[in-house]
């Protein structure tokens, strides 16, 4: 039997998920939609031992019967034996013992830092997004970061320099993070629907590529000069397990969300010579 | 201030609302779009509440519904938006492109800190991020400081305390016990942190009942309670009822294309009050549907 | 039908609760049960409408059946809606929103500073005390002080010197409370087995009396020089309403245990021209 | 550190007290006589430990218990005693009188202040009070600090993070998921403060049935964890058994005219293990009838 052809979408939070180690404690933000379906997708592959936190939930490895498009909303606490208090998940986040967060943003620079609260002038900005939710603080403490977007080939998102740097990567015009004196490792990973990027330094790098784009596509993308590893290789496609875990986590599909119509038509199958999970 | 003595609380949404001045630093309780005082919101838009300052963490309607209706002064919340389904705040974004508000975003865990400062009785609390950030350029008040024991910089946030707390509950007694349901977001501590709170529940309980369930936010805190069956609406309370998203996706809809001022005119003013809402919006029964099964609770966010 | 006698114990809890004002937010200590059958009393008489904190339980307003020798035990819980956690009785005290504490002592100054931590030299003391509870900083911030002690007549308790003030009145070697910036109030009133006290600057004074008990009594259990009221009055018997009070809370006499045998045998009568609660 | 995952903690109370090194900051959970962790008190004596640094609110015979067997250094409580009933702790009067121990006494909102830093992750937390009482020259480590915003003289308090807390539950899971009931004490803060933390239970139940009960301490907070009945005995532990007066008198009563090591001996050592104890104690059962009736509960305390 030759498995099902897989999606972009799915595959990304495939991606997403192999970030997570095995025990650690991860949480995500609001409006994540992607890092919320990796996160279970994770604990049901490779980290069954992980302390799951359900994001605006605070709930504690819950069983969620769907993914609702909303972050709070009870279906998303369903079989936690319980949920943290808002204050003691970042008290635990502040003092060091979160060892993961998901981090996107409108802007992200070289460095790994995200602009999630304004696009143009502060006094009156073009665009007023969301916000950074805890993120100025979580990313000082946090054990490690995974970055993600989801529009990199529109090329407005990975920029020169952001506009406004709501969450800290690894440096900024303050100073880098053993100058700030800060605990937390800053990003480790940054995966967008282009490729996986590494911080073998304090920028990162481009690692692995999806067959179906070329680095000169990445670089088109990118606001800054690509960097990429020696070593690049093809991203290894989701093993049949991953797939499953998506597609029973996230029955709604609200991941797709996420993304432009344009990935969502991305197919692509396993070929025949296998393609394991990493 | 001392503890508010168990006496009877209750009290109609329009003499509640009065309670909140003008200008006023407001607390919004609950959370994205899950029990938002929402029946407080639309109250204090009826009676042309102007100039507030408002406090949360991640907010959605609740904020870009006082905003598009001209009561805001400031906004001093981590978020406003409706996630990834519905997209960015479109009050909001308008209103700080043309500069119509103070756009003070802050952090959840600032704010925690502002509001535990406030709580504790001291007038400040320090914090190890939020340099290396810009967010303290919306916040020239903050200060950096030196522990004294390690040397340490920190920085330092002053004592927020609200003048008043909007929280909805789906219980509570006629003394102002609450119970709620996780997450409770900052509502204990905005319970504890403000001058006063005002207080919304879906249906009001015995003192039996409330206790049997779990006292979230103690009466000896609340100021004023109102029962209002739906109160949160659009934005979900459970374990009564789902967030209503098409009727959120309607305000969206209609702010993002520049008639919020007609949304305005027909779900707050035109409705007169809450009563009058819940007959406009028809549906309500519906969301509350969502335990009948997985299927039915599906089929609320289709 | 003539009320029955009364003893000194009775009487002595009925005047703690008298200084307790109608909706004040009260609270004991450790180790306190006049105190703490006091505080049961005033919302039994005359302050119905108070917020009662339950001592070391944080349980408000309950209705415990008795009152247990220790001061956390469930029978201390009993009929309370809730109970506070400790961090949020603590906060609320901290932030001014409690406006009462009782407060006893080994030593009493004039100033009404307490000593429950030990006596004699710091490094090696004659007696270590049991201690301050949350006292040093809740005496700051708490509204005002009810000061009480059954051992007055030995003249070791009211001392013209603390050998180390646990809980501040309302000056120490550090300065006022005023200089201090301390919001709160600080002793207001101290009754003793011989006596009741107001504080009408920052020292104590002598402003009621028991019928047994002469000024010169008084004087000479007093290590400080003793400031007398101009208007120096005998006490008000306790009414009937609050005998039964403290009979129906505390039949165990678990009060009894601060009391010499010597005071515990005091017994009074109400005169039959009446006596009325004041 | 991270949170712990959801695995089997349990283990011997003789393995879970190995893990308190001698020398180690101790705090310890319950408070006054109720919900001690005795049984790892006496663990620990019986495995002859020393140099503990304890950190406590309001205790009475865990601490005066391991001062009596000489396990400690440094007693940093609000409060040792056995309140007005049985009045002075005799073992911690003593060691003090004679300077054996560092008596550094302290206050239960300090100690609070101190574990919110170390569960807050900043190095310290101001407090209003303390000044104007000697207890801070019992604590010359405390500074004196100044609010930028209000100018405000304050008293900065290092973070406290007690290396093991030992708490005693009603029951729990073997993920280590406790229920207590009120009052908590600082068994909450105890918990997120500490870097390690050892819990006995009276009664390992389910998981369905620690939630339904209502979790209080997570279980990612929990390290070890232990079945122990009768875990807190001589103090309570509700809503199982009240506290043991005679017994505590007891020991009041040998320590008091200088016999702790006889009690010691019978009690700690002589019975080599917590089976050993209870047997030696006898009458446990009837600790349980307080919930019978009024009379039966006043019984217990005549």
């Amino acid at each position: 039997m030759s498995p099902r052809p897989f999606t972009l979408d799915e595959w990304f939070v495939v991606l997403l998920a192999r970030t997570i180690r095995p025990d650690e404690t991860v949480f995500h933000g609001f409006g994540s939609p992607c890092a919320q379906v990796a996160m279970h997708v994770a604990r049901r592959t490779h980290a069954p031992d992980m302390v799951l936190v359900e994001g605006a939930m605070y709930a504690i490895n819950p069983e969620p019967p769907f993914i609702p498009p909303t972050g709070n909303d009870a279906a998303l606490k369903q079989g936690a034996a319980y949920s943290m208090r808002f204050e003691e998940f970042f008290d635990a986040a502040l003092r060091g013992d979160v060892d993961r967060m998901f981090l996107s943003g409108g802007q992200i620079d070289r460095f790994g830092n995200t602009n999630v609260t304004m696009i143009g002038p502060r006094d009156r900005p073009k665009v007023k997004l969301g916000g950074g939710g805890g993120g100025c603080n979580l990313s000082a403490t946090i054990g490690n970061l995974t970055l993600w977007t989801t529009r990199h080939r529109g090329g407005r998102t990975l920029v020169p320099e952001c506009d406004f740097i709501t969450d800290m990567g690894h440096r900024t015009p303050a100073g880098s993070r053993t100058e700030l004196g800060f605990p937390g490792g800053g990003p480790q990973w940054m995966v967008t629907e282009l490729g996986v990027f590494d911080f073998p330094g304090e920028t990162v790098r481009l690692c692995r590529t999806f067959p179906d784009v070329s680095v000169d596509e990445v670089r088109a993308a990118t606001g800054f000069p690509l960097d990429v590893a020696g070593d690049l290789r093809p991203l290894d496609p989701p093993s049949t397990t991953e797939l499953a875990a998506v597609r029973t986590i996230d029955p709604l599909g609200v991941r797709k969300g996420e993304f432009d119509e344009r990935e969502l038509s991305r197919v692509f199958a396993h070929d025949p010579g296998g393609g394991c999970a990493c | 201030m001392s503890l508010r003595p168990p006496r009877d609380k209750r009290t109609t949404l329009a003499e509640a609302a009065s309670a909140v001045a003008d200008g006023a630093i407001v607390a919004l309780g609950g959370g994205l779009c899950a029990r938002l005082p929402m029946a407080l919101v639309r109250e204090l838009i009826r009676q042309g509440r102007t100039g507030l300052h408002l406090v949360g963490s991640a907010h959605s309607i609740d904020v870009d519904l006082l905003v598009a209706a001209g009561a805001v002064r400031r906004c001093e919340e981590s978020y406003v938006g409706f996630e990834q389904d519905l997209g960015l705040a479109p009050a909001y974004r308008e209103a700080a492109r043309n500069g119509l508000i103070e756009i003070a975003e802050s952090c959840c865990a600032t704010i925690l800190a502002q509001l535990r400062a406030a709580e504790m009785g001291v007038p400040f609390l320090p914090v190890v991020g939020v340099r290396g950030s810009d967010i303290g350029s919306l916040h020239p008040e903050y200060r950096e400081i030196e522990c004294p024991f390690t040397g340490q910089k920190l920085v330092a946030v002053p004592a927020l305390r609200p003048d008043v707390a909007l929280l909805h509950a789906p219980s509570g007694d006629r003394y102002g016990n609450l119970h709620l349901e996780q997450p409770y977001v900052l509502d204990e501590r905005f319970a504890s942190a403000s001058k006063a709170v005002i207080a919304t529940v879906d249906e009001l309980v015995s003192t039996e009942d409330v206790t049997a369930a779990g006292i979230t936010v103690p009466g000896h805190l609340v100021s004023a309670l109102v029962e209002v069956p739906f109160g949160a609406h659009p934005a979900s309370c459970y374990p009564r009822y789902a967030y209503d998203r098409p009727h959120l996706n309607e305000y969206v809809t209609a702010a993002r294309s520049g008639d919020a001022a007609g949304y305005l005119q027909k779900y707050v003013h035109d409705t007169g009050s809450e009563d009058g809402y819940q007959k406009a919006i028809g549906r309500l029964d519906e969301l509350t549907g969502w335990s009948a099964s997985t299927d039915a609770w599906k089929e609320l966010f289709a």
